[in-house]
């Protein structure tokens, strides 16, 4: 027994160091989470895009203190800053000085600084919310029907295709319409923001169930499902346990790049009235209010309409970098 | 192929009984939920001063006071068979298909709808034509110099696209391009284009345009997308091994299958564009289905409501059927028999 | 700068030749003037329609019995009579109205009017499940014995109601149940104007009014547009009041607002024929270019702005927590909503000035009208509420005034401790289901409601009836009225309508105002005018004080 | 010297035009470079080979050894970023690496032709098959279309496609593997291509098939005379079909020779290790297999010396020169048997014949 | 255990002892997988994967499945692990009928019956780490082993020749071969009687290949495992099975000693399948007899009648296409399906 492939000792404990040898180089000990970070960590765009996210969190965290530092309460009116006869700010450019970074409203002279800044609360934590119902939704009933397939993939999938018919801003408009002051025990901005999460998180849960459908479709296919029930385990591990850590990374993309959907989605709401009510600002009710001012005051509507398009454009970046940097067939 | 067409369109109608219920119990129900009778929801068709009874006579003329399914099933009687609706001294019949008459303005629905359709499809197929043409061109082209200067302009301009509001570049370019420059038609411009196809083109441009931009942008990205992915196939590795010139191999066999998903998503876009319709014809102020739907929302005006969602839903089954149909013409895989 | 009373308000001179308050005065005949309508009309039915716009253009194609006289200024709130040969002849009572039909006048077909067509028109018009839109002044002051519409009549000849009597072709009686002093004015809205039993289609006749005035339907499209020709068989001879000039009315609906006002100054648009003024981007426009601004007139409406005080929310259920609120609001803020001095006169009673008879005073006086935060925490004190209360304040979402109205009025009255909560409620629904809706408005805390009223014509009744007396206000919603309920004022109202004496009547009407305003039901904030822009090539333009808008009879075009 | 080489039709070193004789194929020192994240991926590094006309080359290897890259580069068929080629690649007396991208074009589908391993995903699913191979021929002959059609029912009847003409029209996805498979190899041959590379042409297909497709390789080309390298990790595949062998290693050829060489008296220790991890049924059982310990090298971190030391059973043997420096190919006996091993030949000789041959 | 009345007769030869001990048995085992379109999902027909089979497994021996792709192997495989149900047929393990066990009855069984996957790529979840993989068994089943299922698992990992380091990895850290050792360790946690291996080499390089191979032969030696070796590699299963059932669309057509049938195969469909293998050997390969078989393998959705193989016979007559041979047992321990069997002893 010389041959050096038989390696001495019990053929059964077989060689676990030559196993490794040729290995050791061959794979670093890296999770797919470290390779995505260190592709996304390259990716500058995507990067600048996360910056100005973060930048906007905090912005809208720490809005008050903003306000406070170089503004003037969103409310407050400032009739001085208006000419009483023209109704918009005295002199040019909307009244935009040091004082007034973005200039005033027409009408009552509040800072559109500081309104743009408050805004981001409204549009952001909308934004969140929604898609993290949209998520929840999506991802259970998508897994769900991906995964158990026959008639209660026909069902879900079914309701998508009804849910996606649905001329869904429409619907948003009338509900806003009939839905009472005080409703599930809210009241007030905590119920508007309510029932806009709701409109948004429900009409847009199909696009990700669609994604987490077809995901889970080819993740039923692969072998370690088969593996698990064979084992013995029962659909709700196979689903939470085996199917679901394999979805984060699509679901975590998807809900990246829903997120500046839904900011739009709010925007146009708040644009076509349905929204946060007055005076609590939003970046979409500003623009809504500008309709009528924009050619005599460009400010009111420039300034809210760069607000969302930053926003969105910083997700969108992200999101494509996020995707890119998850996804193993990227380059 | 003719049983595929049916059995499409049985399932399409299935989709569309669905859909209408799903609105029709919405606006019903949830009124309802909140605590309002028939005769709230009659008030609001009675003019400025109407005693009760008055109101409950109303609430009896719009059938408020029928359960819902048999309010439902009115709908859909109307729509197979028509139906008789009282204008005071004689009963008018409304042909099948009817959509019922508004209940605040007393004219039928469908009628309505017509009228404003062709504004609607005009603002749509310009649009579409727009977006595809320069869509897919600039997503071909990126798609072949990936990284190039090009390439990068343009997904740099695509990806604002897709950041942009429609409402606030449909403002932005009002203000600029018809307001202070004057070059283009101020908002609510609209003459149809059997009048005058000039004048029409030219109403239009902006809102195109404007509507144009965001799905463009979209598509650009797709399509580059697409175009990568299939310039990675094994088929394109072939047509290259034959010794094909690069230009077939990316226009005969790279084009052709990349299409195929942008097909798809075509259709749906363009069954979906009553929302970016809605907007667009808010902004510019056109009077298509979008800003008639709008109004009937406010208006709270059932019928009107469910004649847009009807329109809107057949045509995102029509757009999807079509759409599936040309699938089946360009990929013989999925041919039918 | 207008006084009570003077019509037309301030009115800048254009190049045109002018004269007692009529710019571009001409008798050029021909060519075509276009309207367009930020909405979509009511309904052109003369039964079924109840904007002051839509009256006033009403005269181009139906006669009523009838009308505000053409004329510019105060003269133009004078009534005059069209179909009939004279004003009505009222009994001692007043309570039976008698006219007689001018001879010769014939519907667009050739087939004479008689008054068994204007008792069918006025018979129709009661039917408000029909004609929900038009004014219910017959329904409330006939004496109808039960009948309730035409369509529902056992008379062949559909004439069955008792209310009226049709002695002979030319005659017809009017028989009201309560005496009513003003019924001239009644007899002036379209729903007098004659309709053939034969080519009424009910709600479907709006599509094709038959026309007995200088102007006929050419074309009708519902919610889009339509256009109006001569009518060939109308006869001057029959029409001292009328001298149509254009050849041809075209009217857009539904056209942005924006919109219209851009067209207005580039001439691709005649008349916004809602006739309330120019928007706030046209108005900045306007106002800082005077060529722009020499086009220009100011129309003072027979329109308050105002915010009422519903006393069913407490504590405003307090004399004085009401008083608090006035004299807290700051009234320039509200006029500032409202565009400023253009928009309208800071008011400090209920009626319009430009109503007959309407006396200025100012109950709640502060310095500047910017509020008096002293008197407002005095009010309160003696509320009970030193520290201010929290209430709602509704208004109605699609008006950007009424927003800013209520923004303003947060930020006023949160200087004295009075907090509100902003509750916008959809336009069509406002009066019938959330703030006119009595049970609605006190359960949902609306202390404050942003409104505002025009009168249906400009007198005391038109202008008070409807916001101040307490017996129109139904439990079923749909009132204007948010909660004057004062036996007081329901008494002086009644005393009012059967006073035959103008100048007593008058007087009655201002004591109301200064009653309600004690009370403090009401904070009115503005006595609205309009900012009307007019083409260069509109001709005989002058505003009318019983619209309080251009006279669109008047109008002529020197565009071909 | 020379003549026997030429003779063999494999010639891993031929002299460097010394008297103008190049082979028809000649690949030397070829390397293809993949610039990745994780580093450059050698995945070809110094390979030389040659081949005749009217030969078969066999090159073998197991998963990621560079087989594929090598063909596509001959082909010209790398991305143009994606991959840094050096070395020559001489064809018929011309040379590709530096030769333009629209000259290489040219050769393809004419000169040079390759059959894909999956005919599935290979062949465009929007187009008939008849279309596809029509395609290739009319791009290299002015024929109407007519001909053109006749000359591809004529191919895939040829090919063994029952009712050629019928078929034509047919979809890739109507045709079962072994069609599919077969209508590769017609499109391959429609312009009798001088060189025609199979890559591992059998792989998707079941064995019966399989055979088929072996069989039909081998007649056409004794038909058409071209020269055929088919790439494969089936040893077995190999040893039916090749005159020769290559065998690769980490991006280099490490044993060369002809077929019947190779199989006889294998010079590698890897290839002994391919040869004794195969079970055989035509023989009597052996008890245990002899595998070959480790897995494959990186490519990007190729081991220092000679690539297959870690798996290496003998590399002590070789003093430490396995570890450090690289072998070069060496012939060993005549006809052109090479192999790149640092153990001496005598004693490479003395483990085949002791350890090895018994167990094979 | 209960002794079953031989209910097939198990043959003695010279290796294998008279009474044989049958751990699994298989009668009349059919899965027809209907196939359905349309809006109502209107079933139009069925692919019979597997239709009719018959044999028996015995204790510690490792029986291979081969044949051509499609022809049921890996159906078969999933109907003895009940992965799916079958639509015909019995399946009886250790005595018990498990043909149509419940699910959840079926549970305590799996620790019995193990399967190895084809894939060690898509086999293992690549969001675990080996210790989850490997531990899964002890959780889903509810087994505490003894020390816990940490060290259970360690032992389990050098019992397959990895190191107890690796607890922590993932999957994508491992070469392919390695990836098989996971998940062979996952099928010995809880130490089954019989395990099914779907290809568990096929997915490997010729060089990785082998360590599987000799591991699964060591283990089986060292813990008294039975296999169902499926395979279409035939030097693979030559080299690792006892018996051989060689499958043609869904049916067997021979089955017997894999040495009996490698050296004297009896069906033409064996034969033909046994002389197109390419043999790494040069010397003989002009020499050797090879059949060639006519087309590709029928669809199993309409396969031919009767004999499925007729349609490529090269010795098919008339009565192979109207009566369907029986499985019937020419030789000793041999059995084939055939009118016109080859290598029949006279
Ligand atoms: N475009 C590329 N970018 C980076 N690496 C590549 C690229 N193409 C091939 N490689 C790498 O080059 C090496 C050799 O690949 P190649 O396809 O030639 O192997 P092969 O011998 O054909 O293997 P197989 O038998 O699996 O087909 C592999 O490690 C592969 O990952
Ligand atoms: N879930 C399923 N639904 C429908 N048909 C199926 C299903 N699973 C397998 N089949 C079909 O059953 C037949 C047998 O498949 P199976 O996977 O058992 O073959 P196999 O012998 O394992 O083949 P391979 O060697 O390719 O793995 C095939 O035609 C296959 O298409
Ligand atoms: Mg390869
Ligand atoms: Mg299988």
């Amino acid at each position: 027994m010389t041959a050096p492939s038989d390696v001495p000792g019990s053929a059964v404990h077989a060689e676990p160091e030559a196993v490794t040898v040729g290995m050791g180089t061959t794979i670093q000990g890296r999770s797919l989470g470290a390779i995505a970070w260190r592709r996304l960590r390259r990716d500058k765009v995507a990067l600048g895009g996360a910056a100005v996210i973060v930048l906007l969190i905090l912005v809208a965290i720490f809005a008050p203190l903003i306000v406070a530092l170089f503004g003037h309460p969103p409310l407050d009116f400032h009739y001085e800053k208006i000419d009483p006869d023209l109704q918009v700010a005295n002199g040019p450019l909307g009244g935009i000085s040091h004082d007034f970074l973005f200039g005033v409203e027409p009408v009552n002279g509040r800072d559109i600084f500081s309104r743009v800044v408050y805004g981001s609360r409204i549009s952001l934590l909308i934004a969140f919310l929604a898609t993290l119902l949209a998520v929840l939704i999506g991802a259970v009933l998508g897994v769900v029907a991906g995964y158990f397939g026959g008639w209660v993939d026909t069902l879900i999938s079914r309701t998508m295709d009804v849910f996606l018919a649905f001329p869904i801003l429409l619907f948003a408009l009338a509900l806003a319409g009939i839905i009472p002051d005080r409703a599930f025990g809210l009241e007030g901005d905590a119920l508007r923001i309510a029932l806009v999460v709701a409109i948004i998180g429900f009409s847009s849960w199909p696009y990700i169930g669609r994604i987490i459908r077809g995901q889970a479709l080819s993740l039923r296919e692969r072998e370690f499902v088969d593996a698990a029930r064979s084992l013995g385990a029962r659909s709700p591990r196979i689903l939470f346990t085996e199917m679901m850590p394999n979805l984060v990374a699509p679901i975590l993309v998807y809900a990246t790049l829903l997120i500046p959907t839904n900011i739009l989605f709010e925007a146009a709401l708040s644009f076509l009235g349905v929204g946060i009510r007055p005076p609590t600002p939003s970046w979409g009710g500003m623009l809504s209010d500008a309709t009528h001012w924009f050619q005599i005051a460009p400010n009111f509507m420039l300034f809210p309409g760069l607000a969302i398009f930053v926003t969105v454009l910083a997700f969108n970046l992200f999101g494509d970098g996020l995707r890119d940097a998850l996804d193993p067939r990227s380059r | 192929m003719a049983i595929y067409i049916v059995r499409r369109l049985v399932a399409a109608v299935i989709l569309l009984l669905i859909v209408t219920a799903a609105v029709f119990a919405i606006f019903f129900l949830v009124p309802r939920i909140a605590g309002a009778t028939p005769e709230d929801l009659a008030s609001r068709y009675v003019g400025k001063t109407a005693d009760a009874a008055a109101i409950h006579e109303i609430a009896v003329k719009l059938g408020f006071t029928d359960p819902i399914w048999v309010q439902y099933g009115r709908f859909l009687k109307g729509l197979v068979a028509g139906a008789d609706y009282s204008t005071g001294p004689t009963t008018v019949h409304c042909p099948a298909p009817c959509f019922g008459y508004s209940f605040l303005t007393q004219n039928p629905v469908l009628p309505d709808l017509l009228d404003r359709l062709p504004v609607t499809l005009s603002l749509a197929a310009g649009a579409a034509f727009i977006w595809v043409v320069a869509g897919v061109a600039t997503g071909v082209v990126s798609a072949l110099r990936p990284g190039s200067i090009f390439d990068r302009a343009a997904m740099g301009v695509a990806l604002a696209g897709v950041s942009l509001p429609i409402f606030f570049t449909g403002l932005l370019s009002l203000a600029v391009f018809s307001y202070a420059l004057g070059i283009t038609a101020p908002g609510g411009s609209y003459v149809p284009i059997e009048e005058n196809p000039l004048e029409w083109g030219y109403d239009l441009l902006l809102p195109w345009i404007t509507l144009a931009f965001l799905y463009a942008a979209g598509y650009a990205r797709l399509t580059r997308a697409g175009m990568l992915d299939t310039m990675g196939e094994d088929f394109i590795r072939t047509a290259r091994a034959k010794g094909l010139p690069e230009r077939t191999v990316v226009v005969k066999h790279g084009l052709r299958s990349a299409l195929t998903p942008i097909l798809t998503i075509f259709g749906l876009d363009l069954g979906l564009l009553l929302g970016g319709a809605i907007l667009t014809e808010s902004t510019y102020s056109l009077p298509g289905i979008g800003k008639y739907s709008v109004d009937a929302v406010v208006n709270n005006d059932l019928p009107k409501v469910l004649g847009v969602v009807m329109i809107g839903s057949i045509f995102i089954i029509l757009a999807n059927l079509v759409v599936d149909l040309c699938y089946a013409v360009v990929d013989p895989r999925v041919r039918y028999s | 700068a207008c006084g009570g009373g003077n019509a037309g308000g301030s009115s800048s001179s254009s190049g045109g030749k002018d004269a007692g308050g009529v710019h571009n005065v001409s008798d050029v005949t021909g060519g075509t003037i276009r309207y367009a309508n930020g909405g979509d009309w009511d309904s052109l039915d003369p039964a079924d329609t109840y904007y002051s716009y839509s009256w006033n253009f009403a005269r181009l194609y139906v006669r009523a019995l009838v009308m505000f006289k053409s004329a510019p200024g105060k003269e133009g709130a004078t009534l005059v009579p069209d179909l009939a040969e004279s004003l009505g002849k009222p009994s001692d009572d007043s309570k039976t109205w008698t006219y007689t039909l001018r001879q010769g006048v014939k519907f667009e077909d050739g087939t004479p009017v008689t008054s068994k067509d204007v008792k069918y028109a006025v018979e129709r018009s009661l039917d408000k499940t029909t004609f929900p839109n038009g004014p219910t002044y017959f329904n409330d002051y006939l004496d109808l014995q039960g009948y309730t519409s035409p369509y529902a009549d056992s008379d062949p000849n559909k004439l069955g109601l008792k209310a009226i009597d049709t002695p002979d072709d030319r005659t017809i009686v009017f028989h009201l149940k309560q005496p009513f002093s003003g019924f001239d004015y009644f007899a002036q809205m379209p729903s007098t104007a004659p309709v053939p039993v034969a080519k009424d289609t009910g709600s479907k006749y709006k599509e094709h009014v038959v026309s007995t005035g200088p102007y006929m339907f050419e074309t009708n499209e519902l919610g889009k547009s339509f256009s109006l020709v001569r009518n060939p068989n109308w006869d001057q001879a029959t029409d001292p009041n009328r001298k149509p000039l254009p050849d041809r009315v075209e009217v857009a609906l539904n056209v942005n607002a924006d919109d219209i006002d851009n067209r207005l100054q580039s001439g691709d648009l005649d008349v916004a024929i809602e006739g309330t003024g120019v928007g706030p981007s046209a108005q900045g426009k306007i106002l800082a270019d005077q060529t722009l601004k020499a086009n220009t007139d100011s129309a003072l409406n027979a329109r308050l702005w105002y915010t009422a005080l519903n006393p069913d929310v407490a504590p405003l259920d307090n004399i004085h927590c009401r008083r608090a609120v006035e004299y807290a609001t700051d009234k320039t803020g509200y006029q500032r909503a409202y565009g400023g001095s253009t928009g309208g006169d800071i008011a400090s009673n209920l009626l319009p000035p430009v109503i007959a008879g309407a006396q200025q005073f100012d109950p709640y006086p502060t310095p500047g009208n910017a509020g008096d935060v002293a008197k407002a925490k005095d009010e309160l004190a003696q509320c009970g509420q030193p520290n201010g209360f929290t209430t709602g304040i509704s208004y109605r979402t699609e008006r950007p005034k009424e927003k800013a109205t209520a923004e303003a009025l947060q930020q006023s009255l949160a200087k004295v401790g009075i907090n509100l909560e902003i509750k916008p409620y959809p336009l069509t629904d406002y009066g019938k289901l959330y703030a006119g809706k009595p049970d609605f408005a006190k359960a949902n805390n609306l202390g404050l409601i942003v409104y505002g009223w025009a009168a249906d014509w400009p007198d005391g009744y038109g202008f008070l009836a409807q916001i101040t007396d307490s017996r129109v206000i139904r439990p079923t919603g749909g009132n204007s009225n948010f909660g004057v309920k004062d036996p007081e004022v329901d008494a002086m109202l009644d005393k009012a309508v059967t006073t035959t004496d103008t100048a007593a009547r008058e007087s009655m009407w201002v004591d109301i105002d200064k009653k309600v305003m004690d009370d403090a039901y009401i904070v009115p904030g503005i006595w609205a005018k309009g900012l009307l822009y007019r083409p260069k090539n509109l001709t005989n333009v002058f505003i009318t004080d019983g619209y309080q808008m251009y006279d669109y009879l008047a109008l002529g075009t020197t565009r071909k | 010297m020379t003549e026997n080489v030429l003779a063999d039709g494999l010639s891993p070193m031929p002299p460097e035009s010394a008297d103008g004789a190049r082979a028809f194929l000649d690949v030397r020192d070829l390397r293809v470079h993949f610039p990745t994240d994780d580093g450059v991926v050698k995945a070809v590094d110094g390979l030389s080979f040659s081949i005749e006309r009217g030969k078969r080359l066999g090159i073998v290897g197991e998963s990621g050894s560079g087989k594929s890259v090598t063909s596509l580069s001959i082909m010209g068929l790398h991305k143009a970023g994606a991959a840094k080629i050096s070395g020559e690649i001489w064809l018929g007396g011309q040379e590709l690496v530096s030769a333009g991208p629209e000259q290489v074009r040219k050769l393809r589908g004419r000169t040079m032709a390759m059959i894909f391993q999956d005919p599935l995903s290979a062949m465009h699913p929007y187009y008939s098959v008849g279309q596809q191979i029509v395609e290739a021929y009319r791009l290299h002959h002015d024929v109407s279309k007519r001909d053109a059609r006749a000359r591809a029912v004529e191919l895939l009847d040829r090919v063994g496609i029952p009712q050629a003409a019928r078929r034509f029209d047919d979809y890739p996805h109507h045709f079962s593997g072994g069609m599919r498979q077969r209508a590769m190899i017609a499109m391959a041959l429609s312009c009798n291509p001088e060189l025609l590379i199979a890559d591992e042409p059998t792989t998707a297909l079941d064995v019966t098939v399989q055979a088929q497709i072996l069989d039909l390789i081998r007649d056409l080309q004794a038909e058409f005379n071209s020269a055929v390298i088919i790439i494969t990790h089936d040893l077995g595949v190999v040893a039916e079909l090749a005159d020769d062998i290559l065998v690769m290693y980490g991006g280099r050829a490490i044993e060369t020779g002809a077929a019947a060489d190779v199989f006889a008296t294998p010079q590698h220790p890897y290839t002994w290790g391919l040869l004794g991890s195969l079970p055989r049924w035509d023989r009597e059982r052996t008890e245990r297999l002899m595998p070959i310990p480790g897995s494959p090298p990186s490519l990007i971190n190729v081991p220092s010396g000679c690539a297959f030391h870690p798996r290496c059973a003998y590399d002590e043997l070789t003093g430490g020169l396995a570890t450090t420096v690289r072998p070069e190919l060496r012939a060993v006996g005549t006809n052109g048997h090479r192999v790149a091993c640092h153990l001496p030949d005598e004693r490479r000789r003395q483990i085949f014949d002791d350890e090895i041959r018994p167990k094979l | 255990m209960i002794t079953e009345p031989a209910a097939g007769p198990a043959h003695a030869t010279e290796a294998i002892p008279a009474e044989r001990d049958a751990l699994l048995r298989v009668s009349g085992l059919q899965k027809h997988f209907p196939v359905r379109r349309g809006l109502l999902q209107r079933q139009v027909g069925a692919v019979q994967a597997v239709d009719g089979l018959d044999f028996e497994v015995f204790r510690g021996e490792t029986l291979s499945l081969v044949g051509e792709s499609g022809c049921g192997k890996t159906t078969t495989g999933r109907l003895l692990t009940r992965l799916i149900e079958p639509t015909g047929g019995t399946i009886v393990f250790e005595g018990r009928d498990i043909s149509h066990l419940p699910q959840g009855a079926m549970r305590p069984l799996r620790r019995e019956i193990q399967m190895i996957f084809q894939d060690p790529y898509s086999s293992l979840n690549p969001r675990h780490t080996v210790g989850t993989i490997v531990g899964a068994p002890f959780r889903i089943q509810g087994v505490e082993p003894p020390g816990g299922i940490r060290k259970a698992v360690q032992e389990l990992l050098s019992l397959v020749g990895l190191s107890p380091e690796h607890y922590n990895r993932y999957p994508h850290e491992f070469s392919g071969g390695q990836r098989q050792r996971i998940g062979i360790a996952r099928t010995l946690a809880l130490r089954p009687s019989l395990i099914v291996a779907d290809e568990p080499v096929s997915a490997l390089d010729v060089s990785i290949q082998a360590q599987v191979v000799n591991l699964l032969e060591d283990l089986q030696d060292e813990l008294g495992l039975t296999y169902v070796f499926i395979a279409h590699d035939l030097s693979v299963v030559r080299h690792v099975s006892d018996r051989v059932a060689v499958m043609y669309l869904g049916k067997i057509v021979e089955i017997g000693e894999s040495a009996a049938v490698y050296t004297r195969p009896m069906h033409p469909y064996t034969v033909a399948l046994l002389s197109a293998v390419p043999v790494p050997e040069t010397q003989r390969r002009d020499k050797r007899e090879r059949i060639l078989l006519k087309g590709d393998v029928p669809s199993p959705l309409n396969p031919p009648p009767a004999c499925r193989f007729h349609t490529r016979c090269w010795k098919a007559q008339e009565i192979c296409g109207t009566t369907e041979p029986p499985l019937v047992e020419l030789t000793p321990g041999q059995r084939v399906a055939c009118h016109f069997p080859e290598n029949v002893p006279a």
